[in-house]
Parts: C-alpha cells; structure tokens; sequence
C-alpha cells in the first residue's frame, strides 16, 4: 500500500468537525406513516353512485387486477347505461399505475393517499373499493382525473351538414355522413363495454360492428349489423339511439355517434355486397310454411326477413303503394331520404320475401283469407291514425293531424299549403311536420310561420336536440310550456289556437296528468293548426268475429313476450305491441319470428314424430 | 433528412444495399446476409461507426425469418447506422460479428438464448439469463407466455367475507 | 433435470395452514407446552422481538426502498432491526417483490439454511399473486407456495413507512408468541417441497435434512414426508450440484491461461 | 435425506487456485447478481459474471400489453434510475407514431431527467462509499436522494415508479409551488456537497483504494462498448444529450464531465460533476417552465384502440448509468411487436467487468461493481 499524500492528511482535529452537526435539525423521521403527496397513489376509491359498472377499468387493467363484482342490490338500468356492478381490485396484482383511473369514462374511480395494509390473510388483499377507502377510514383522494391525465376523447367526429340557407327550401338529405377516414376516428372512440348492445331494444352487436369499423373493416362491420338489424339505412339515419344515450363516453362527454357509425358502415359497402352478406347464412332449403304479414312496416319486413332467411315462404300485404311503413310515410325526406328505405328493403326481398302493395287488409284481403292461405299470420299494421286533442274546435276541417299530412306529401298528394300554422306537440313527429311545412312555405310564399306548441319546458324536452335546433335555424318557432285551450273559429274560418300556461305535466304517481294555469291565455295566429301528440291504431280491418275471440288489454291486442296472441295462428309486432319507433318495431318483428317459427317448425317436428 | 453524402459514398461500393434516412440523425440500411460483415467492417474503417450500441432481433414468424438489426453509431459523424439483415427462421444461424465489434459478443448470446439464433464464431453460446429454463426460447413468437404461466402457475382464489357476502345475495364475480 | 411431476401438489390442511383472519399464526402445540416451556418460550420470544437481523439479500425491485428503511431517514436500527450479511445469522427473510425462477432457488437455499425461528415477509402484489409479473414465464406468483410466509404487505413496492409498519407488526406478533410460519415449513413440508419441484423438476433437492430437522425440532408432523419427498432419496441430487451445473461458465478452467 | 456429495480435499490434486461464488447472496454485490471468480490468493485471474436473477422477461410481456398499458412496465426496468426508462418507450413510440410532445412536456420531462441522474447518482455515492467501508456517506446519500423522492411523489405521486411519462408528453402538469420546493432543495444540495467532499473524494482511504482500481483506457473503453461516465472517465467527451440530442436538450446549456483517469476514482468524480451539471440544468428547466404554458400531452386516441403505425424506431437516451436504448418494432397493431431493451449497463456489467476483474484483488470486487455502476435488472430485464 503506497503512502498517502500528505495533502490529504490533514489535521489531527478534523474530525471534530462532527460535533458540527450536534445542533442540526435530524434527518430521522418519527415513526409513524407520514401523509402523503396530494396525487400519491394509494389504494383504490370508487365512488358508486357515479359508477356504472362499465368495466373499462378492468380492460385498461395491466395486470389483470380488476374484477367487475355482480351485486344484486343495487339499482340496474340498462337504458341510461348503469349495470348492478362495481370493480373489486386484486392488491396481488395491482401495480398502482392508476390508468384505469385516468380511464374511467364516469370519474368514479380515483385514488386514496392511503398506502398501509399488512396482513397474513391473503384474502385481505382482494377489496372492493368505495369512498370509505381500504380500512374504511376515509383518507383524502389522492390521484384522481384531471384533464391532462384523462385518456377518453370526450368530443365526437363532427357530422357535415348542409348549412340551413341551403336546406330550408328542399328535403334533399341534411347529414352527409361520415367518409370512412372519419368513421374510424369515431370508431376508436368507442372503450366497447356493451352499454349500448344492453340498453338496444334489439340489442343489436354496436360494440362489435364498431371495432370492425375501427379496423377498416366496413365488410365485417355490415355483417354484425344484419346479425339483428335489417333495416341499417333506416336506423342509421333516424334511429332514436337509446345506445347514445346509454353510451359510457356520454356520462362526461359526447357519446359516440353510434348511429352514424351504423350509417357509415352501410354506406361504405356496395348494394350486391351487402346482400351477399345480409343472406349469407340464408338456409339452404325450404320448410314448406307460408307465412303471411299484414303492414310492411319495419316490423313486419323484419320478422319477414327472419324467416325467409329461415327457408319460410313469406308474403306481406301493404295498403299503401310502396312498402316502408312510417319509415316512408311518417318521417320526411330530408331525414331519410327514400332511395335508402328502398336500398333496405332491397336487400329483405332478396331474402325471397314477397311484398304486395296496394292491398288494404279488410278491403282487398279479410283475415279469413290470410288465415286460409298460411300457416301463421303477423299483424304489423302499426299506429296509422292521428290522436286527437279533443279541445273545442278540433273536428274543424282545417285542424290536421300531423301523420296524415306526412303521408300526404310523401305520396306527393296535395293540399292547401297554410301561410301560417301551430303544431301542437313537442316529439319528433311534431318537428317532422313543422319542418316539412316550413320548407313547404318558404317554397310557396318565400317565408316561414310555424310555430310548435310544446307542453314540455325546454330542458324537458321530447323531440331530439338536433331537430330543436335546426328547426329553429330554418325558421320554425318553438314555445315551450303551453297546453291547448281551443281552436278559435270565427264562422267557417279557423283563426288561431288559444293555449293556456302548463304548470305540470304528470301527477304524483308519474301518470299523465297535465295542469294548466287557466288565466295565463295566449292567442296564436293561424290558419292550420296540425296535432302531433302520438298516433293509435286502427283494427277495425279484424272483423268482429275475430275481435271477439282475440283478448285484450287496455285497448291493445293481448300479446305474449314474443308477441303471440291468445288466437294459436295470430302474431302481432311493431307499434301494435311497443313503441312506438323504429328499432323497438324491429325488436318485436325479431321476437315474433321466432315464435312463428318455433311454433311451425314444432308443428312439422310433432308431425313427423307421428 | 437526407443520408450524408461521405456515408452515401462508402454504401455505393457495396452491393445489393438499400439505405433510406429514417429520422433525424438516423439512417436505414438494408443489406442481404453475406453483405454485413463488410459493410459493418467498412463503416467502422472509413467513417468511425466505432460504436455498436445493439443488435436486436426481431422474429417475423409469419415471413420464417428474423430480422437482426445492427444500430452502429459514429462518434464522428453523429449518425445511427441501423443495418437490417434479414436470415432464415429455420435454422436461424448467422455469423458473429464479434471480431470487429467486441460488444456484439454480449448481444449474440442474449439472442442465442433469447431466440435461439446460432452465431458462429461466437466467444460463448452459452446461457447467461435462463439458466433456469428448460422450454423454447421465450421470445420467439410460437412461444406464449400467457398460455405457459396458466398450465405452470396457479393464481389465488379469494375468498373475503364480503365477497362470500355478496354470493349469499345471488351475485358474484361476473367472467 | 428431469421430467417435472405435472400433477397438481397437495395442499395441507386448512387447520395447520399459517394464517387466519390475518393474526398470525398461533403455535399449534401451544396448549400441550409444559407451563415451564411456555414461559420460557414467551420470555426469549420478547427477547428476539426486540433484536432482529435481516439478511442482506436483494431479491426483487422492492429492495431500493430498504436502504432508504435502515439508513437516517426511516431508521430501523430504532428497533433493533439491521441487516446481516449471512443467512445463518439472520432471523428475517425480505422477499422484495418478484422472484425469477433462478432466485426462488437461491432464496429456498438461504431459507433452509437460516436457523430457526425465522421469519419471510412478502413484499407487494408481487409475492401475493404474481403482481406485474403475472404473465411473465420467467416469475414465480405466489410466495407462500414455496416458503411459509408470515406477513404480506400491499405495495408496488411499499414505500418506506409501510416496511416499517410491516416490521413493527412483526415484532408484535413475536412478541405475542403469534409469527410461526416457519413451523409449517417442517410440519408440511411436503406441501412446499412438492410446488418447489413442480416448478425446479422432480431431480429438486437441497443440501437441508429439513425432515431430520423437522424431527429435532418435535415439529415432524403427518405433512412432512409424503410422495414428493419420497422422490428426494430416488434423486439423490443435490442442490448444490444443481447450482454448479447451471452455472454458467463451462469453464472457468478452460478459459484460463496457465 | 441424501448429503451433499463433497469431494474430499484430500483426494483433488494440488491446486494454489480456487472459485469463490460472488454473490447473489452477497453484501458487496450490487443488487442481485453474482460473479464466480478464480483466485489466486487474493487475486482474480478469471472472472465469469452470471446475470439472470432479475429476469421478468419485459420484452416478451411488453408483447403482450397495449401502447399504453406499457408505460407501467417500463420504469421497473432500471430500479434505481427509472426516468430514462419511461423517457426512452416514451420516445421511440413518439418516433414511430409521429407525435408532437408540446414544449413544456419537454421541459418538465428533462427536469425528471435530471432529478432521477440526481438521485440515482446519490444512490451510487452511498453505495460505493459502503463498498470500502464508509458507511456515513451511504447514510448522507441515501438520505439526501430520498429528499429528492418526495419531490417526485409530490409530481408524479409515486416515489419510485413514476409512471409519469407517456407517449406524447406527460400524465399531469406539476403541481403549484414544485418549482420552488425543488430550487429550496437544490440549495440542500449545494451546501451538502462539500461535506460529501469532505468525507469522500478528499478522504485519503477512498483516494488510495480507488486511485487505478478498474482501471481503463479509453481505446479500451471505446472498443469495448462503455457509453456514459465510466467512458467518460477515460477522457472522451461523449454524450447522447449532446451527441444524439433528445427533447429541448440542444437549447440547454452544460459541460459534459470527463476525467482522465479511467478508474474507480475519476468514474465517482465523473459522477460528482454530474450531479453538479444536473443541478444546473434543473435550474434552466424551472426557468423555462416558469416561462413556457401550454398543455402537457399531444392528443392521443383512445388508449383501448390505439394502432401505432407499423414502422421501427431507436430511441436513445443518457441515463445514469450510459447509454439506454429502445428499439420498438410496431406492426400496425395495438402492441409493440417488438421492444429490445438495451440496457445502460449491459456493457460494463458483464464483459467490462469480467475483463476489469482480472487482475485485482477479491476486496474491490465490490468497489469497481459500484463504480462502474452496474445495474443488474436492466442488464436481466
């Protein structure tokens, strides 16, 4: 060892230097957990009143920690997207990164400053986190979302639109729909948890045809569409997408636009495509069964297509001059426009289903006939007659109900056209004909005077958004709030609608019970006034014989859950049995064609068994 | 992004070589099996590619090659060479370049053992991280790990009075 | 090695199993002790409570906040806990987090030869089932499978403080007479000897008579010898062996220059 | 029970060599690794380094994770200075996906950069101080480096894995007061920094025991593959952040360290002017950050359905520890294909060490480990 050097020596009373530190502050931390950081990563906490048991947690999940625990007691609604479950968390396997955190499409889940939890008991390790924290001691949040660290894309693909000066005078289409590049981006927003398949009337595969989307694969995308819908250019277009509003992103954000993914889908595959892949499963061979449809509504053409598809011989008998139902005859053009309604219905009578137009049933057709002709016969006729309000005044001729004059410009039937008009309602329909005749009028006198009456106050709100608000862009007037008094007449004349201040709408049980503050009058202008407050059924085709023998309930005809009546050969689907709209008409027209066909096929089964 | 013209220069006399700029201060170099010895030997001699920083190997089971990856850096011209060689999956054997680079021994055993690549001329084949391993070489693409720990491991059933709880009620841990 | 007995190990039973309700895990023969014995036994286990040696060993990713754990800050040495650098003279065992397959053998080694009462704690998710890890073919998952554990504590990894509460704990349940996993591991060690083989090949041995032990220790139980040791006297190999031939350096000999 | 089969003494033939199995039981050996060495005395003639017992086999399980899902992998890779890891994955995703990290994401980055060279250069001093028998300063600078993990709790809200960086920026912006919480540390520092001096680089045991322990020469180092301080104690000025810059490194400003030594000695004072560099740089970067707003994270998709394009990238980066690199090798799928993770130390913790093993005594076995500052898991993955 060579010697040191001297430098390095130093002095003898250096390490009294040591002494130096005798009055420093020590470094030795009492012993007992501090708390700790502001963001500190701890044990779980779950906040279960947000939380809607989506499970996006536990497909973030690195580690496979996450566990979605079924619990029976809490409240479940798949129509708003809420399912009785919540995350359990594997303390074996966490890693404490907090991306399911950063995930969390509702901001239920954050984390706790706690980090302490010794124990032999292995089972201690696995918990199910709510705001108490793991001990049930509440510490405060830790990490928990904030808007840098949030990993969801809140905001939507934006739709391109026609702009209102170009729209208010015509029913070419508004919405162009998404080119494929966009309907991807939309697609990868989507943290497939089902909600929207749950909360479906149909329940139809969204999660699924999104991701072939987002794959690019628009082929596959079309095929998991037709698994349980086929009417994808309808519902792709005026669907009431219960799915967005059950859709995880929308608990913060802007759900994702489900139904115009379905809509992109369809666009982006070839006509003779989509046939080839609606009717690839198509059975081979045929049962012999005739089945025969009354309404080539959606209802009726689906359980059609059903079972066509299932080797049945179908036939359906429709009253107006084209089939489509309330898709043709009660939503406008420029929603929907006709050649897409055609494009679907296309593809049904490539199932082999034939369609007989112009054939009223108790005109052209009776009951008896069918019953003759098949084995099994469906009602679809569905809602066509308009309700009433019944005030004073309403039987007047210039009083109209707003389905009947939907129907009229769809068949291009005319009428006088109103310079100024009310429509009592607040739906959908009640905008569908106020805007028709706003383009209606711009067309024939250059401006618009509609206005809608609603009952309902703005927020509380029927009709979608969109349509709110583009109506009111090409010139329709809205005001909310008011419930109708009386149609004022002044000889043979129709003047206005008197309405009077709505104060509620339902009374305490929830039933519809509207109350008017009598005094609060207002006079509204008019020389048409159009009710739009829901459509009902004419049966009257049934005959009295059948009526007899056929149960009923409340004034509609008593159905099982698949929709068979209490007459063995008789089904009924569509707005008949719920709804009314599209894709529950769809749901129902599914749910009776496997009841038609399990009650045939079990009939030739009983028979061959002989 | 541009290759410099002095590296453009020494990649033309070699045959068969694709080199494309990929990236600031990174260039792509495509070169068939029996080329790279030379072209790494050439890099090091005339443009101070002293460096080699690693070789990775990547298994594209679908192609039956893997793809060994060369990444030389030159003190010099600040510059990553990445030099790709593609070589058969089967029997996945290729010369060691540890004679002109000295680190390349370290790499060309962690791919032996890795992916079960075979470099002749190796300092040492032999294993240094799975010693304790007796199945395939993990990283090649056939092997999965997911499905191995499943038939090897078993995982802790939890059974915490809450959750026996909640099975009481008629729920449970939902698949 | 050889082939690895795939059938599925068996587990003790539940009533000589460490654990419950997270309390320790009371000795078994507590009640048959003479009264001398037992107050023997309570006296030193207050003693060593209050004196204990971790052995220096860094098995996993949790060992970067032990130093931090005995030095100023968080000062262990408080409570008479240090680390010790042989495993004969240490009483605690630190499993910090994962283990790869090639430290579990090392780690079973340095536990047989630490002398009894000894203690294993488990460090993070890792230890309880598999943690980060859990997909990786190159970790173990569960600790408590291959060496009796006493206590687990939640973490990825536990900072600071919680190795001390774990620590503390401990020394709680020493002093109460309550941290006897080790005793499971004469007691039924034909459990843990039968996963260490499923994971090392039926050829799995160590040069530890645990069950010679186990017979001197009074601790030799129905679980202590069963199929799985039986396959130790057909092997005949040893552990020690093992670990020269895997190591990795043909030669040492055949490299050197004379 | 079968005994060990030990041979007897008696019968083997003479021999003045043994083997002697350096760990992974062993105090003086860094982290778990071992290295069997033949002696000769008490000096090594042939040293084997044996690797392995950190293996998690993250390049396969990285395989298998999602995009984002990796980023609490990655920093387990390197324990003691896992920045440079998230930084790393971070960066070559960028590269190959194309994203744009906004300027104050690059700056809070380099100051996590820099704050983990700090520590984990703290870390090392303690360690190697220990290594020849000096435990206060393993006590001053595991102390002083767990000062600096509050800070980085209080950022990231985890002390050691951050899991704070992400593709395309960072998870959060720092919280209020940070800034000046960091500058009242550094301050801490400085006025600690001559007591380290004090009692580690004046100390004359440490300047006799480290002075030509593991010594290299730099055509050595070179042609053996050493990257960062340990190269940089033979006298060559290299650097990533200079050479390769990454982030905003090109706008700051710093002295690359070097020594001439090529020993355990001028690698620990490569070290200790690191530490005052990383200093300096922290001090830009609260400038800049004072200065620069914005967000802190480009727009990402949604992490359950993120394709990366297909493509290859290698990103390198300037850990503690030398040159890390990360080749990440995407398909077009929502997984890495690949990722090779090369390690700052798989260099000088197997062959360099085998090779500066040779020749020196079994003492400072542990000492030259820690100098070159070896780290075993990145080496294991």
């Amino acid at each position: 060892m060579s010697d040191i050097a001297p430098k390095y020596k130093g002095s003898m009373l250096r390490p009294l230097k040591a002494l130096s530190f005798l009055f420093r502050e020590p470094a030795t931390l009492p012993m007992r957990p501090r708390p700790a950081a502001k963001v500190y990563r701890g044990f779980h906490l779950n906040d279960w009143e947000k939380c809607v048991g989506c499970a996006t947690c536990q497909q973030i999940c690195d580690n496979d920690a996450i566990r979605m625990v079924h619990i029976p007691a809490l409240p479940s609604d798949p129509a708003k997207g809420i399912r009785p479950r919540r995350p359990a968390i594997d303390y074996g396997r966490c890693c404490w990164c907090a991306l399911c955190v950063d995930i969390c499409p509702t901001g239920s889940l954050s984390m706790s400053r706690e980090y302490i939890h010794v124990s032999r008991d292995v089972d201690s390790y696995f918990i199910l986190p709510d705001e108490e924290g793991m001990h049930g001691v509440r510490y405060p949040q830790g990490w928990a979302k904030d808007e840098n660290a949030d990993l969801l894309d809140l905001k939507r693909q934006e739709m391109p639109e026609e702009p209102p000066q170009e729209r208010a005078d015509n029913f070419s289409e508004i919405c162009e729909g998404y080119d494929p590049q966009t309907a991807m981006l939309e697609a990868s927003r989507c943290i497939q948890c089902g909600m929207c398949h749950d909360a479906c009337p149909a329940h139809m595969h969204a999660p699924e045809y999104i991701r072939a989307i987002f794959e690019g694969d628009f082929e596959k995308s079309v095929a998991e569409i037709y698994r349980t819908n086929p009417f994808p250019q309808v519902c792709g277009r005026v669907c009431t997408h219960r799915c967005e509003t059950a859709c995880s992103i929308g608990k913060r954000g802007e759900p994702v636009a489900i139904r115009w993914l379905k809509r992109a889908a369809v666009d982006n595959v070839p006509q003779d495509r989509t046939i080839a892949i609606a009717l690839k499963d198509k059975a081979k061979t045929k049962t012999g069964k005739r089945v025969a449809i009354a309404g080539a509504g959606p209802a009726g053409l689906t359980a059609a297509f059903d079972l066509a598809k299932l080797g049945h011989e179908v036939t359906v008998y429709e009253e107006k001059p084209r089939p489509g139902g309330m898709m043709r005859y009660g939503i406008p053009e420029y929603r929907l426009p006709y050649e897409r309604i055609d494009a679907d219905i296309a593809v049904i009578e490539a199932a082999g289903v034939k369609i007989r137009c112009n054939t009223k049933l108790g005109r052209d057709v009776t009951m008896a006939q069918l019953k003759g002709q098949a084995d099994a016969v469906l009602l679809s006729t569905g809602l066509n007659k308009g309700r009433s309000t019944r005030i004073p005044g309403s039987d007047h001729p210039q009083v109209r109900a707003a389905v009947d004059l939907l129907a009229r410009i769809t068949l291009g039937e005319a009428f006088d056209i109103p310079a100024s008009a009310v429509v009592i309602g607040g739906g959908n329909v009640a905008f569908d004909i106020a805007r028709s005749l706003a383009r209606l009028q711009r067309r024939a006198f250059g401006k618009v005077e509609v206005t809608v009456l609603a009952l309902e106050e703005r927020d509380k709100m029927l009709a979608d958004e969109e349509e709110v608000i583009e109506s009111a862009q090409e010139g329709v007037k809205l005001i909310n709030g008011r419930g109708p008094k009386q149609v004022v007449i002044e000889g043979d004349a129709l003047k206005g609608l008197e309405t009077v201040k709505c104060l509620s709408i339902f009374d305490e049980q929830g039933r519809f019970h509207p109350r008017y503050d009598e005094t609060d009058v207002m006079f509204h202008p008019a020389q048409m006034v159009i009710e739009a407050i829901g459509q009902m059924s004419d049966v009257s085709f049934l005959g009295e014989d059948l009526t007899e023998q056929l149960e009923w309930s409340r004034g509609r005809i008593r159905i099982d859950e698949a929709g068979r009546t209490s007459v063995p050969w008789l089904w009924a689907a569509g707005d008949l049995v719920k709804g009314p709209d599209v894709i529950s008409a769809i749901a129902t027209g599914h749910a009776a064609a496997a009841s038609i066909h399990a009650a045939l096929m079990g009939e030739t089964e009983a028979r061959e068994a002989k | 992004m541009s290759i410099p013209a002095r590296l453009n220069e020494v990649l033309n006399e070699l045959p068969a070589i694709q080199a494309r700029p990929a990236g600031a201060r990174r260039v792509r170099v495509d070169v068939a099996p029996q080329g790279l010895p030379a072209l790494l030997e050439l890099l090091k001699g005339r443009l101070g590619f002293i460096h080699l920083s690693a070789i990775s190997c990547v298994d594209w089971i679908e192609d039956g090659q893997f793809e060994l990856v060369y990444h030389v850096w030159s003190h010099e011209m600040k510059l990553l060479v990445s030099c790709h060689v593609r070589i058969a999956r089967e029997p996945g054997v290729y010369v060691s370049v540890h004679d002109i680079h000295e680190p390349a021994g370290f790499f060309e055993r962690d791919i032996h053992e890795m992916f079960g690549v075979h470099f002749d001329g190796a300092p040492s084949m032999e294993k240094f991280i799975l010693t304790s391993w007796e199945g395939p070489p993990p990283m090649r693409k056939d092997f999965n790990t997911r499905k191995h720990v499943e038939e090897t491991f078993e995982w802790v059933d939890y059974r915490p009075d809450w959750l026996k709880d909640i099975e009481r009620k008629g729920g449970g841990i939902e698949s | 090695m050889t082939d690895k007995p795939l059938k599925s190990h068996v587990r003790p039973p539940q009533d000589t199993m460490p654990g419950g309700a997270g309390q320790g895990c009371p000795a078994p023969d507590a009640q048959t002790r003479s009264i001398w014995r037992r107050i023997m036994d309570d006296f030193a286990d207050h003693c060593r409570a209050r004196s204990l040696f971790v052995l220096h060993y860094c098995t996993g990713c949790g060992a970067i906040e032990l130093p931090p754990t005995i030095t100023s800050r968080f000062d262990m040495e408080r409570v008479g806990i240090t680390p010790m650098v042989t495993p004969r003279q240490a009483d605690i065992l630190l499993i910090t987090g994962y283990l790869s397959l090639k430290t579990l053998k090392r780690v079973i080694l340095s536990y047989e030869q630490m002398q009894g009462p000894k203690y294993v704690l488990g460090f993070g998710s890792c230890t309880i089932n598999g943690g980060m890890y859990w997909n990786s073919y190159a970790t173990m998952k569960r600790l408590d499978q291959y060496i009796p554990t006493d206590l687990f504590i939640a973490g990825c990894m536990p900072r600071p403080e919680a190795v001390q509460q774990v620590l503390l704990k401990l020394i709680e349940d020493i002093d109460a007479g309550r941290a006897n996993a080790w005793q499971d591991y004469y007691r039924n060690y034909d459990f843990y000897l039968g996963n260490q083989q499923r994971l090392f090949g039926a050829g799995w041995n160590t040069p530890t008579d645990v069950i010679g032990e186990a017979r001197h220790y009074g601790y030799y139980g129905p679980g202590t010898e069963g199929e799985h040791t039986r396959l130790l006297a057909e092997g005949g190999g040893s552990a020690a062996r093992l670990a020269h031939a895997e190591y990795p350096s043909t030669a040492l000999t055949g490299r050197i220059k004379s | 029970m079968t005994t060990p089969q030990v041979p007897d003494p008696a019968t083997l033939a003479p021999s003045e060599e043994y083997d002697l199995y350096f760990g992974p039981n062993h105090p003086g050996i860094e982290g778990n690794y071992s290295v069997r060495v033949r002696l000769k005395g008490d000096v090594i003639c042939q040293a084997v380094a044996d690797g392995g017992y950190l293996h998690r086999g993250f390049e396969k399980i990285m395989e298998d994770r999602l995009w984002v899902q990796n980023i609490a992998l990655v920093p387990r890779i390197c324990v003691p200075d896992p920045v440079p890891m998230e930084e790393s994955y971070a960066r070559a995703v960028e590269m190959i996906g194309g994203l744009e990290v906004p300027l104050r994401a690059q700056w809070i980055r380099v100051l996590m950069l820099e704050l983990s060279r700090i520590c984990a250069h703290l870390f090392t001093f303690g360690g190697n101080a220990a290594t020849i028998g000096l435990y206060t300063n393993m006590f001053w600078g595991v102390t002083m480096r767990d000062l600096f993990l509050d800070i980085f709790e209080e950022i990231t809200g985890a002390r050691i894995y951050h899991i704070y960086i992400t593709p395309g920026g960072v998870r959060r912006d720092l919280p209020e007061g940070v800034l000046e919480r960091i500058e009242a540390l550094l301050v801490e520092l400085e006025e600690r920094m001559p007591q380290f001096e004090d009692l580690f680089f004046n100390n004359a045991v440490v300047i006799d025991r480290a002075t030509g322990t593991g010594r290299m020469s730099a055509e050595e180092a070179l042609a053996w593959g050493v990257t960062g301080p340990n190269l940089r104690a033979t006298g060559v000025a290299s650097d990533v952040r200079r050479d390769d810059p990454y982030l905003v490194y090109p706008q700051v400003d710093f002295d690359i360290v070097t020594e001439t030594g090529g020993d355990a000695l001028a690698r620990m004072m490569v070290r200790k002017g690191e530490v005052v560099q990383a200093v300096k740089i922290v001090r830009q970067a609260i400038a800049a950050l004072r200065k620069v707003g914005g967000p802190v994270r480009c727009e990402l998709p949604n992490p359950l359905a993120w394709d990366l394009p297909a493509g290859d990238a290698y990103a390198r980066t300037e850990s503690s520890k030398g040159e890390l690199g990360f080749y990440i090798v995407s398909n077009g799928g929502p997984r890495p294909y690949r990722v090779h993770v090369r390690g700052a130390s798989s260099m000088h913790a197997v062959q360099v060490l085998e090779k500066l093993l040779v020749g020196s005594r079994i003492e400072d076995v542990a000492q030259i480990m820690f100098s070159l500052d070896a780290c075993p898991p990145e080496v294991d993955r």
